[in-house]
């Protein structure tokens, strides 16, 4: 760790999207030239666009660009990069790549490698976890390797139970089973994905909670290893065991477990030697009882929550402890003010089991104004590819109190215009002002419990709206005439033509 | 004009019968007894328009796709096919015996011919396209209004016309 | 003002542009419904798109749409609105018009028409500020009502003087004279301007300083009459006399001196009265010796930079205040963080004296991410009318220290795409990597010294990118074909055809 | 493909010869000694290009008006012109001798042709628009090369064409 913290101005971000967008424009903000990678599939891609300088790494298939550590690393040596940052998803918890490019003479922009490796083996990580008495889920001791060892312990914890992927994350690889019946199908799917996913078919069993709300520590550990707890953030807004919508602070988390739930990830991180910044997820049940999930050792997608409160650039504070400087703030100055939400915007359609969705971008028209950032990979014309993850980008909304986060929320949705493709912009419309929501009242449950696709239908007057719409158009298509639109100087005005009758 | 509206999908499918009047920057709209009226407008920003029903202010775009149009409106998509039930028995008529008379294609704004996509004796039948015009700045394109063989076609491209000259003569089909 | 101030939900904008946008965004977020209002040249303006309802107000020219009191009221009826916000400009600090809507039983959501009346008078406002104790630039004691009394004031208060009209604002009807020799001609001038501009051609004289800043404080009355200080905004890059870049804090004010300057803006606006949100405008000399310049009655153009650092609505508590509610924060609380920094973005050419430019926005992509805000009262395929003021949007963005709220609002305005219209990004992105701005030792005199068309010529690299372009937009052309866009499931991608040679 | 190139206006206005070749996705261009080498690609968004040059990463937006391109790169601005000198060449001696050989237009690209904008007979001169032709979902105007008389159209609208197919021949100019 000492040895790769040093200066450097040059850094290649070894990802795409909105998060690849997201780091480069804190780089610029540095005055670092920010170098970005491509897969052929993301010649035209906004990250492309707004980095500094660009270099292919490889064809669409992401196993063949950027999870290639060779291609990442050549990319690297050619644009003369001096550090990387990872971003998240990718290659961002991946134990080798850091060593990579500590080898290759590179900056890694995260924790050293050690300690994602013992957080990225969840065993490990739940062992590091109990020694310094964060509380844990009941679970296996070990990764089950077999049908019959899958059984036996499953029979152990009691039912429901929850199959993991040892090395999974971000809901890939797991699967809740209520009954014995469906572990052998559950088992042999759960590992197969892993395998797919992760290179890594180790799967775990533990004890699945009912109404477990998820709750995450922000920690931010500095170069020399004092780790600061920057507040939560719930993110018990889930489908598919994906997050769709996270706030901090949680709404419904008591001040005393907060500081508590604070120090154990304090602790986690401290006794895994942590660098930089990281999250450490729990799992609160119904009583506020947390018990510690898992690390993940990088930035995390929902990280501008946390940003709009304390006033912090994490990326900022992560290139600073890349860089071996101190901290580039007083922790009293970075006190939470207010409240802060994000919406995930995906290419999926909520209808049809937030089925992804790809197309191009025909119309587009982001939210802007007082207490709304975007965090966008797209643009007008833009083409959503179908190798990679569907988030499009993330809506936040900051407040003085959660009420004016989220009524600002409802309104940058209401604002939104994306066409061409099909998104969740819609279905978070619904979700803001749902009264569990509002009311803060709500767990990893609630989009199963509450969500029907009917509850995306419109009202009469948006009917009667879209009739006379619909209308206008036909008629005026069945004039063979455009709907003329007359310049005056001015505005664009419909200059009335008489229908002949 | 009277069209033929489906609107919604599955079980909220409902198909109406509209008359549609458009005069001086209003539409007109009655369905079933209900009247309504609407400031309408195009945005210059792909196919949308800006309405204003009773004041309430809706930005509106609209979509073709192979099942009809999808219009959305405050985040909501709507499924709708509006159709001329004119043109649904044009169609049926095309398909059991010639139109009797040939047709004229007008021009229906002043502009510019752009061009000519028939020649003499080309046989269109209702919706094949005939010509493109430059009018405000839009190209448009017209298309034929039924059946028939091309007899005559009176202008060419980059000729100015006049609102309601005559642009292409049709026979009957054949 | 007791008699007006009660609860409605029903709010029409009596404004366009980006400030009628800005307004309809807090009454959404607030659940009020929001009427705009619109002339010939609006129907499609952004601010009727976004609006809950709209309704037309006349023609494009303002003073038989935005300007008519008779035809606002008219609307106001139609709509059934129970309150009126006026915006900036227009009629925002015409008395008559908040003693109409009062008359006509609607909540003026501003100061009451006697404070608007007082403070709209320049003399009356020098006068009550010299009853109150605040430093005064010397002038003339009333208005001038011939050259032969212009020349007479002139002398005694010594050249170099400004021409002021009594009724003006933004920098219009304002003249600089050195000496004597133009005073005819500028005194016809200005009185032409005047009246032309706000019907009143009242017009007097006043001492010119060679160096002044310009600094101004916002001032938040309660409806209780308690004044608070909301901090100060530095306003000194101006062209034309009319801003162009503002600031908060003001980089180079001592504390002390800072201190003194709110609890005069509190004093005056307590004196005249006032209630709702106000600016009150002060010269501040080479030595930080401050003099009152005008209160400006209304919400300012530049209060997004002071919502940035408190964290406040200042639209939300104007109307809290309208409605006779308390504040809706606890002054501790929205105690300054940070810095922020607003750019505006005007139709206009930098090249060729920002003569105001219209056009067709071709292609429009706003600057996203952490610490920017944008307020646009624009969109895609727009035109920009030519009846009104050329201000298009607010590009603003927020530090923890002012070094950082100028390296993100660089990397905002790069980040700016926005064609066809001209207008004065790219000087914004000379202005904020100037070495004065940086440092932040700037007067008025700034642009007029420092400023020439050339600063905005392309460096030698981007100049080889433009031929590039050029070359390969013309080599497709001599092809009569477009550059193919090939879609493989992904982003586009030139195919690469062979040139035939 | 040489090129003639005028850059800059008043003071800076520079005059380049340039050849300019491009092959699989990348352009060459060198001009008096120095050479270029740029990715480049058409972004979906108007008349825009992504380029990287040397890696550098350029987003790129041309207008062209009446006195040029106005090619726009990171907020600045620049007036360019790039000309054929061919093409001049060519112009000039249209004005001077009819072409002495007729010519044919040829299809640069697989595509569908939309509509066609001559009829044999059909004066042309360098530049008048011919055909109008669809590829890769985006409609090209083909224009003449040279001066000349229609000879014979030989495809049709909604005909499917080969690269290298002769859409239209066309005689010397008279």
């Amino acid at each position: 760790m000492a040895a790769s913290a040093r200066s450097f101005r040059r850094v290649l971000v070894a990802n795409r999207g909105e998060i690849a967008v997201r780091v480069i424009r804190t780089l610029r903000d540095l005055g670092m030239t920010s170098i970005a990678v491509y897969s052929e599939a993301d010649r035209a891609a906004l990250h492309v666009l707004l980095a500094d300088e660009a270099y292919p790494v490889g064809p669409a298939a992401a196993s063949q660009s950027y999870l290639d550590v060779e291609r990442l690393l050549e990319a690297a040596r050619v644009s003369r990069a001096e550090a990387v940052h990872p971003g998240y998803g990718f290659l961002s918890e991946n134990a080798g790549f850091a060593a990579a490019c500590e080898s290759a003479g590179l900056v890694f922009i995260g924790p050293p490698a050690s300690a994602i490796r013992v957080m990225g083996n969840k065993l490990a990580a739940r062992e590091l976890a109990r020694q310094v008495g964060a509380p844990l889920v009941p679970g296996s001791p070990g990764p089950v390797t077999s049908l019959d060892q899958a059984r036996t312990e499953a029979e152990r914890i009691g039912f429901p139970i929850l199959l993991k992927a040892a090395a999974g994350g971000g809901g890939k690889g797991m699967r809740v089973l209520r009954d014995a019946a469906g572990l052998q199908a559950a088992f042999d799917l759960v590992r197969g994905e892993a395998k797919a996913a992760f290179g890594d078919d180790q799967v775990y069993v533990e004890r699945y909670l009912e109404h477990p709300r998820h709750i995450e520590a922000q920690v931010l550990a500095d170069t020399s290893g004092h780790v600061l707890f920057l507040g939560e953030r719930e993110c018990s807004v889930q489908r598919r065991h994906q997050k769709v919508l996270e706030e901090t602070p949680s709404p419904a988390l008591p001040a005393k477990v907060r500081a508590e739930l604070g120090a154990a990830a304090c602790k986690v991180a401290q006794a895994a030697g942590y660098r930089n910044a990281g999250t450490v997820e729990f799992i609160v049940d119904e009583k506020d009882r947390f018990y510690f999930l898992e690390m993940n050792t990088r930035l995390q997608v929902e990280h501008p929550v946390t940003e709009m409160v304390t006033g912090l650039d994490l990326v900022a504070e992560q290139i600073r402890i890349a860089r071996g400087e101190p901290l580039g703030f007083d922790p009293q100055d970075a006190m939470p003010r207010g409240a802060a939400v994000e919406c995930r915007v995906y290419a999926e359609d909520p209808r049809r089991g937030f089925l992804p969705a790809t197309g191009t971008v025909a119309r587009l028209r982001w939210p802007l104004g007082p207490g709304v950032r975007v965090d966008s990979g797209i643009y007008r014309g833009y083409t959503v590819p179908v190798h990679y993850d569907p988030i499009l980008a993330k809506i936040v909304s900051w407040g003085r109190d959660r009420e004016q986060a989220l009524a600002r929320m409802g309104r940058a949705l209401d604002e939104t215009i994306l066409h061409g493709v099909t998104t969740n912009v819609g279905f978070h419309r619904w979700l803001v002002r749902h009264p569990v929501i509002l009311a803060g009242r709500y767990d990893t449950r609630f989009l199963e419990e509450q969500f029907r696709p009917d509850v995306l239908e419109g009202d009469s007057d948006a009917e009667r709206a879209a009739l006379v719409a619909a209308s206008l158009h036909e008629w005026q298509k069945s004039r063979s005439v455009a709907l003329p639109r007359r310049r005056d100087g001015a505005a664009w005005k419909w200059a009335g033509i008489e229908e002949p009758r | 004009m009277k069209l033929w509206a489906i609107l919604g999908e599955g079980e909220r499918r409902r198909e109406l019968d509209l008359e549609v009047q458009v005069e001086g920057g209003r539409l007109f709209l009655e369905s079933g007894g209900e009247k309504i009226a609407a400031d309408v407008v195009a945005l210059p920003d792909g196919e949308s328009y800006s309405l204003l029903v009773d004041g309430r202010s809706y930005e509106v775009a609209i979509e073709e796709g192979a099942d009809g149009l999808r219009v959305t409106l405050g985040g909501k998509t709507f499924a709708a096919q509006v159709r001329s039930p004119l043109e649904k028995v044009l169609r049926e008529v095309r398909h059991v015996a010639p139109a009797e008379a040939g047709w004229k294609l007008l021009a229906p704004m002043p502009g510019l011919v752009v061009a000519v996509k028939v020649v003499p004796g080309d046989p269109v039948t209702a919706g094949t396209p005939i010509l493109i015009m430059e009018a405000m700045k839009m190209q448009n394109e017209l298309s034929a209004e039924a059946a028939g063989v091309v007899e005559k076609v009176h202008v060419g491209p980059k000729q100015s016309v006049e609102a309601g000259q005559t642009l292409v003569t049709v026979g009957p089909a054949k």
